[in-house]
């Protein structure tokens, strides 16, 4: 069977294929020849975020250097449904592909996948919601360093301590979890002295927005602000209320940063980072790197995307005339991978 | 008797219905499978569509009632975290652990159902405020996803029998031999039906309408929770998934309308119901062997949906009396 | 003769409605239990953020109730919520006219969901609680194409925000005073109209209405399109709340909605109900959400507290009539 | 000879000072009655009178508020229908209580199925079925229909075989023969005597006085909610017993009918009207004036006929004509619609003529929105003052006019039916058995109503299953079998013996 050989580093393009940590195991899978078939495995759809992923995917598939080795790229969404998912990667074993790509539903869930993919010679790759295992491959963002992040800069930027807003995520996914904890360990290094009050956003605009207005009636002021996603109602609310603008930690949201580009005048200060959905292309690269043999790590370790405030440029950082929804952070130049906004959303439109 | 057939024809035909068009659509899927019609494209396509077809005879025994559940995904949620818990180790700790996973998915239906029926609550929103419920405990026993299962009992039951026939299929056979049959033909069952169908002529009639509603409840719960635990047979962890414990109630339901039981109540069966889930769940898989553009996809589930469940409209073609319009 | 002007008289006294007095009562009990986590609760900014927040729910809940009415549902609320916050958000790209037809727009792409769950309730005899959730899967379907397909302008023009956030008449949200109206507009369809007399019909025994002579399913249709309609406004408004529109914008709607308009005192199976109770209970849930979430409970606990005091509001109110 | 043993035994069931109140009318006020084995013993009263209240309470439905039973001298209370039919107490409800999505054996067999390892043996279940249905006779019914796809009239007799299944000691029918015809109702009286000889004690309620002179061993009358009167039967005339009832003096049943049919103009024509094999070239036609009754068996295709003139049928084939144009309803939206002016009181009340939790006043007004409302806004005051007038006119009998319909007395709740359609004055007026389950007060009123409105210019097509009303209320019959007007009778021809005979399909010859 072909299964990968565990190997010490370094890999193949070690300024793309970064590994988590210092004791990341690396990949060398049996060199098969090209072109490959390759196929995405997606869950949920219906978002900006996934959408804008598969477009990326897309686009990517579509650039001369990477058809020409591809035979086939197929992209299948399934749902919220972790079982829906797991079928459609064995089907996909099934099948014969070569590589199958996930967003995993769910971390943990795929460890009998994962034994059939291993066993049939498939190449496994995860990006976004990765899987907790050591023998698929993982394109990983560093969520808790995102935490981290945010922290440190309401730390730098309060030199009091004070009280905090911090807009969470979906409950119970390992991405809201690591984000809190970052951000919580920070603080509390920093030594001062904080209140958090947490409500729940669920990424989600108008949910944080609504979660955000709430708390501003009740605790009427806050002097920092984190939010894990939703981020353009948490400023939409504070605005509404006529709260003071104040430090914010935040995602890449376009509309997000339009606002921080804006009020950073009147006190919007904003560290803007996060995931964009272009690490799909990282992960049909690592997937490709693979399978053409070369050495992988286990775990690849995404750059972020980060912007802070005063340096949010116009048409680079963030885009006026497109959509609030869309993310920003779509270029991972160390992996040769640089999408504009235009290329993305607007994919489909020049091929009709 | 001679004419005998006829009418057993009419009493099956929403079971048979829903046969035939889970045959056609899961023939049209094999036909165009890359892999064609091998036993793992069948163990793939069963193993999904078993999870459905547990939560979805759990929803057909509460619907023939005139009841509905908008909890039984959230049972499913809520046993699954539970069985990531606690169907582990040993044989003997593994068979505990499932005796308490399908307690508790038990005590779940009757919780519904003593609710709705001896509060007196319309079963819609009473079920929607237990779904909440069995969530927030689901979401307390897991906080993130993880935990583990017994492996060894979940390959052999999402594996194959002599490597041909799934068994995840012969457990929900002997679910329907264990559960359902005695149900249909109990004297709680038959309560069940007339409960359903005219719930104050069955009173009348002095039959236990109350108890047989209360057991369609908690048998559903417990039909639920054999789901769960198959969830984490299929998934080796649990998860406090709130969008997909939705999804499986909402998906119970168009299951159970494809299999051919009346959301009015009173008729319909659970087997009906099995094969709706199945060809509900085979729309999915039709996305897998038509090369579709991954962001029709979505629209491409929604047509076929809408266009399956629009196939009872054609009925209404026969129907020469308008009043045969409302029920 | 006497008698017979006797029996015309006692019509109000019949019209003070228990649950919806319960539910009144229960809004009360919420806000002075939350005044002791924090006196804030009972401020009046808080109060009326809590009314502008309970308009959009409001807005969305009135079409459900119709349909409920009727002893059928809508679950295609969160997509049609979504298509009205994204299409009339859309329109708004195409020039001057496009920004002044963006709100019609969005409503009438959420009335043409609203037709199609129409036309499968009353024409083809679908089952409304399956056919609403095939169109939803088919407006997200919809959805997920336009977003993907035409790089889709989505943030909310000037008179969205304005009807959302804007307030016209001093210190009160311009969302409360629509919510308002439209309130009084579905109070007056459901007791002062002929279609709402059919609705009541309809829901108690369609048969018997449709032979009296209604063409009962011209009304399914037309609350079903009011439904869809109200949904997209909701969407609309939601869109100008938010400044701009999501996907997902609908997905917490649906259960709430129902839900509202149960604890209202609405029979699910249809035909009885008065609108004050679906005012109460879209404020119910909208203040008990928002006191969970700001006293910080986790949320697995503000689940199951949710879960529970909706099932004791209903056991104090909303059970229906013992067989004997 | 039964008669004389009866009354030497102890009475088997005895009700004392039974009273109860529903919100603010008194149903029953201690009321009393004595049931012995071996006897038929009728209930008689006006509708609303109070006797399903009493029997609703003897089998366990509803609790009286005040008052005791007495079963074989010991006391007694039933909490609910389960415990009274252990206790050997069997009724068949005014509103029959079958399951309509479960088969004939199924139903037959309901409360206690025959079982093997604690589940249902439907071999036997059928045996059990078959027997019960053969000895009420009606083998005809086949045991694995759907109950809903039977006639009301095939419903009933399921009702009677049913009651029969379970072995009662004190066997009650309220108005359980309502809608069947004579032939069905023979049977069942040669059951009801087999089961009188074998002991059983019978409770019958019925409005129609010839079946109770035929049945009935003794009988007791109740007005507002007392039993007013107790006799053995055959010892009152029917005049006495009426006046029993209502209260005051009764005259003669039927109006008197024009002396010569009227030649008007023909208001509706029916020509060579076919639908789906159950109605067959049908022709007639119904003039000004006049009152036409539709007889025969039931389910010979006059309620599908009544509906295809409403414009409820698909598919019809043929002609109608209304005041000689030729029209083509798809709906009764259109029948009743100003040009046409059609009306149909429905066969079931329940379910066709009423929205049972709705008010009386809704109800009323419902079928003619159209008249008391501009551009769809409901005009209050224009809707109080009809529905005051039609009130007074049918005499309505309820608490408020805004209590639901369902609160009130069967009897009240068709003549609800009948005023709110008369409301719109119909020039074309359908009726499917309107006088089914209600009192001979209230039958008489009816008739002169439809005296009255014929009289004032209006057509009436009159199904009835009771023959007595179409000899007398009719200025022609026509007799139907399987879908076929089989005879048209004229004036003095309507007979008893005529209608029967024609309904059997038998010619009048072979009859005698
Ligand atoms: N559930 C109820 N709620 C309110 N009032 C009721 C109810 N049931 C009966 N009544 C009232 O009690 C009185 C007696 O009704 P009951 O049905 O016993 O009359 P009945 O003698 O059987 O008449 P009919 O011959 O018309 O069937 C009527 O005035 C009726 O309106
Ligand atoms: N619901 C029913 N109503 C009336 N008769 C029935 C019903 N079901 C079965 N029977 C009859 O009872 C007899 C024995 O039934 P049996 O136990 O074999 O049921 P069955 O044929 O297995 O029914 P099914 O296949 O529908 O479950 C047969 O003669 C059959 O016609
Ligand atoms: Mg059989
Ligand atoms: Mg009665």
């Amino acid at each position: 069977l072909s299964e990968p050989e565990t190997v010490s580093g370094p890999p193949d393009e070690p300024e793309c294929f970064v590994p988590w940590s210092a004791d990341t195991k690396f990949f060398k899978f049996p060199t098969k020849d090209g072109p490959y078939r390759i196929a995405l495995a997606n869950g949920y759809i219906a978002n900006t975020w996934r959408i804008q992923m598969i477009q990326t995917a897309k686009a990517y598939a579509a650039q001369s250097d990477v058809t020409a080795k591809l035979k086939e790229f197929k992209v299948v969404s399934t749902g919220e449904d972790v079982p829906a998912q797991i079928s459609a990667i064995n089907n996909f074993i099934d099948s014969g592909y070569d590589a199958v790509i996930v967003n995993a539903q769910n971390p943990t869930a795929f460890t009998p996948v994962i034994k059939r993919a291993k066993q049939a010679g498939v190449v496994l790759v995860a990006f976004d919601n990765t899987l907790d295992t050591e023998d698929a491959i993982n394109v990983n963002v560093d969520q808790k360093g995102l935490g981290v992040l945010w922290g440190k800069w309401l730390d730098t930027h309060l030199p009091d301590g004070g009280k905090i807003l911090e807009v969470r995520g979906v409950p119970g996914t390992s991405v809201d979890t690591d984000r809190h904890n970052g951000i919580h360990e920070t603080l509390d290094a920093s030594g001062k002295k904080w209140e958090v009050v947490e409500v729940l956003g669920k990424w989600d605009d108008p949910t944080a927005q609504k979660a955000t207005a709430d708390a501003i009636a009740v605790h009427k002021k806050f002097d920092g602000i984190t939010a894990q996603g939703g981020d353009t109602g948490v400023v939409q609310a504070m605005i509404d209320a006529k709260h003071a603008f104040v430090p914010f930690g935040g995602e890449t949201e376009n509309g997000f940063r339009k606002f921080c580009a804006k009020y950073a005048s009147e006190g919007l200060k904003c560290s803007s980072a996060g995931t964009g959905p272009a690490q799909v292309a990282v992960a049909i690269k690592t997937a490709i790197a693979a399978l053409e043999g070369k050495v992988v790590p286990q775990s690849v370790k995404l750059p972020l995307a980060v912007v802070e405030d005063p340096d949010f440029k116009e048409n680079q950082d963030y885009y006026p005339d497109q959509s609030d929804n869309f993310f920003v952070g779509n270029s991972f130049p160390t992996c040769g991978i640089n999408f504009t906004a235009q290329e993305i959303m607007g994919q489909t439109k020049e091929n009709e | 008797m001679t004419g005998d057939w006829r009418y057993r024809l009419a009493r099956n035909r929403g079971t048979l219905l829903a046969f035939g068009i889970f045959l056609a659509m899961f023939t049209i899927y094999v036909l165009n499978h890359p892999a064609g019609f091998t036993a793992n494209v069948v163990q793939t396509a069963t193993n999904k569509g078993v999870l459905l077809a547990f939560v979805a005879m759990a929803q057909a025994l509460v619907v023939i009632t005139a009841g509905i559940d908008l909890s039984v995904g959230m049972i499913f949620i809520l046993t699954n975290c539970l069985a990531s818990w606690i169907v582990v180790g040993t044989p003997l700790q593994t068979a505990l652990g499932v005796a308490g996973v399908l307690a508790a998915g038990l005590a779940c239906g009757a919780l519904n159902g003593a609710i709705v029926i001896y509060g007196r609550l319309q079963p819609i929103v009473a079920t929607i405020a237990t779904g909440a419920i069995y969530f927030g405990i689901a979401l307390w026993l897991r906080p993130y996803p993880g935990g583990s299962v017994n492996e060894g009992l979940a390959d052999a039951l999402t594996g194959k029998l002599f490597g041909i026939v799934p068994a995840s299929l012969a457990v929900l056979a002997g679910a329907v031999l264990i559960v359902w049959a005695p149900f249909s033909r109990s004297v709680l069952g038959r309560a069940a039906y007339a409960a359903g169908s005219a719930e104050p002529a069955g009173y009348m009639s002095g039959i236990p309408i109350r108890p047989a509603k209360f057991m369609a409840y908690a048998l559903g719960g417990l039909l639920a929770s054999i789901g769960g635990l198959f969830l984490t047979f299929f998934t080796y962890t649990g998860e406090a998934a709130f969008a997909s414990g939705n999804a499986y109630t909402l998906f119970s339901i168009a299951a159970v309308v494809l299999g051919g039981v009346s959301l009015y109540g009173g008729t319909g069966s659970g087997v009906g119901a099995i094969f709706g889930a199945l060809a509900f769940r085979t729309i999915g898989d039709l996305l897998f062997v038509f090369d579709l553009d991954p962001l029709w996809q979505p629209l491409f589930q929604g047509v076929v949906l809408l266009v399956a469940v629009s196939l009872g409209a054609f009925g209404l073609l026969r129907v020469r009396s308008r009043l045969e319009w409302f029920r | 003769m006497s008698e017979t002007a006797n029996l015309v008289g006692t019509r109000w006294l019949r019209r003070v409605d228990p649950a919806v007095a319960t539910a009144f009562a229960c809004i009360i009990l919420l806000l002075a239990f939350g005044s002791l986590y924090s006196t804030n609760f009972l401020s009046p900014e808080y109060l009326l953020q809590q009314l502008k927040v309970a308009s959009f729910l409001g807005v969305i809940a009135t079409g459900m109730m119709l349909v409920i009415l009727l002893g059928q549902i809508d679950l295609s609320v969160p997509w049609a919520v979504a298509v009205g916050g994204m299409m009339a958000c859309a329109a708004a790209a195409y020039g001057t006219v496009g920004v002044y037809l963006a709100i019609p727009f969005g409503v009438a792409c959420g009335a043409a969901i609203g037709l199609v769950n129409g036309i499968g309730v009353a024409y083809l005899r679908i089952p409304s609680m399956i056919i609403t959730l095939a169109t939803n899967a088919v407006a997200q379907g919809l959805m997920v194409v336009y977003t993907g397909g035409f790089s889709p302008r989505d943030s909310a023009t000037a008179a969205m925000r304005f009807l959302a956030t804007g307030s016209l008449l001093p210190g009160i949200p311009n969302a409360v005073v629509i919510w308002a109206l439209i309130g009084f507009a579905a109070v007056f369809l459901l007791t002062r109209t002929t279609f709402g007399r059919s609705v009541y019909a309809i829901g108690n025994r369609e048969r018997a209405a449709y032979l009296s002579g209604i063409d009962t399913r011209r009304i399914v249709m037309v609350a079903f399109i009011l439904s869809g309609a109200l949904s997209a406004f909701g969407g609309v408004l939601l869109a100008g709340y938010a400044s701009k529109a999501a996907q997902a914008m609908g997905d917490a709607y649906l259960l709430p909605a129902i839900a509202a308009v149960v604890l209202g005192g609405t029979s699910i199976l249809g035909g009885r109900g008065s609108y004050l109770g679906t005012i109460a209970g879209v404020i119910l849930i909208t203040v008990l959400q928002s006191i969970l979430s700001v006293m910080q409970m986790p949320e697995a606990g503000r689940q199951v507290i949710y879960g529970i005091l909706i099932v004791a509001m209903l056991l104090l109110y909303g059970r229906t009539p013992a067989l004997r | 000879m039964a008669a004389d043993m009866g009354d030497a035994r102890p009475p088997l069931l005895r009700m004392e000072g039974i009273s109860k109140r529903f919100g603010g009318v008194r149903a029953l006020e201690e009321a009393e009655l004595t049931v012995r084995a071996g006897r038929i013993h009728a209930v008689l009263g006006e509708n609303g009178a109070g006797k399903s209240t009493l029997i609703k309470i003897l089998a366990g439905v509803i609790s009286p508020d005040e008052g005791r039973m007495l079963l074989d001298g010991g006391e007694v209370s039933f909490a609910s229908p389960a415990e009274a039919n252990r206790a050997g107490i069997v009724c068949i409800f005014q509103e029959l209580s079958l399951i309509p999505d479960l088969s004939v054996a199924d139903n037959i067999a309901l409360f206690d199925p025959p079982r093997r390892f604690g589940l249902i043996d439907r071999r036997a279940q059928r045996r059990i079925a078959e027997e019960a249905l053969a000895r009420a006779g009606a083998p005809d019914i086949h045991p694995m229909a759907l109950v809903k796809d039977l006639p009301l009239s095939r419903r009933q007799m399921v009702e009677i075989a049913k009651s029969l299944a379970r072995q009662p000691r004190i066997l009650i029918l309220d108005e359980a023969t309502s809608a069947l015809t004579a032939a069905d109702v023979a049977k069942v009286f040669s059951v009801l005597k087999r089961l009188r000889s074998e002991g059983l004690a019978l409770l019958y309620i019925s409005h129609r006085m010839h079946e109770i002179a035929e049945l009935a061993d003794e009988c007791t009358v109740f007005r507002n909610g007392r039993n007013v009167a107790s006799y053995p039967a055959g010892t009152k005339t029917d005049n006495e017993v009426v006046e029993l009832m209502i209260g005051r003096e009764y005259k003669h049943v039927f109006p008197p009918k024009p002396v010569s049919p009227p030649a008007a103009r023909p208001v509706l024509e029916c020509r060579n009207l076919s639908w789906s094999e159950r109605l067959r070239d049908i022709s007639f036609s119904v003039r000004q004036g006049e009152v036409v009754g539709l007889g025969g068996l039931d389910g010979q295709g006059q309620r599908e006929l009544l509906l295809a003139l409403f414009g409820v049928l698909r598919g019809c084939g043929g002609k109608v004509l209304v005041n000689g144009k030729p029209v083509a309803l798809s709906s009764p939206g259109q029948a009743k619609a100003d040009g046409i002016g059609m009306a149909l009181i429905p066969e079931d009340r329940k379910t066709e003529g009423l929205m049972l939790p709705m008010s009386v006043r809704e109800n009323l007004s419902f079928a003619s929105l159209d008249r008391v409302s501009r551009h769809g806004l409901i005009d209050r005051a224009a809707e109080d003052r009809q529905i005051e007038e039609m009130v007074r006119l049918l005499a309505i009998r309820a608490g408020s006019l805004d209590m639901p319909v369902g609160g009130l007395s069967g009897g009240n709740q068709q003549k609800v039916v009948i005023a709110k359609w008369l409301m719109r004055a119909p020039r074309i007026i359908l009726l499917n058995d309107p006088t089914r389950g209600i009192d001979v007060g209230t039958k008489q009123e009816i008739y002169q109503l439809l005296r009255r409105l014929a009289d004032a210019g209006a057509a009436i097509l009159f199904y009835s299953t009771d023959y007595d009303e179409l000899i007398g209320c009719c200025d022609r019959v026509l007799v139907l079998y399987d879908g076929m007007i089989k005879r048209e009778l004229v004036g003095k021809e309507i007979t008893e013996h005529a209608l029967i005979a024609t309904a059997l399909n038998i010619s009048g010859e072979q009859a005698a």
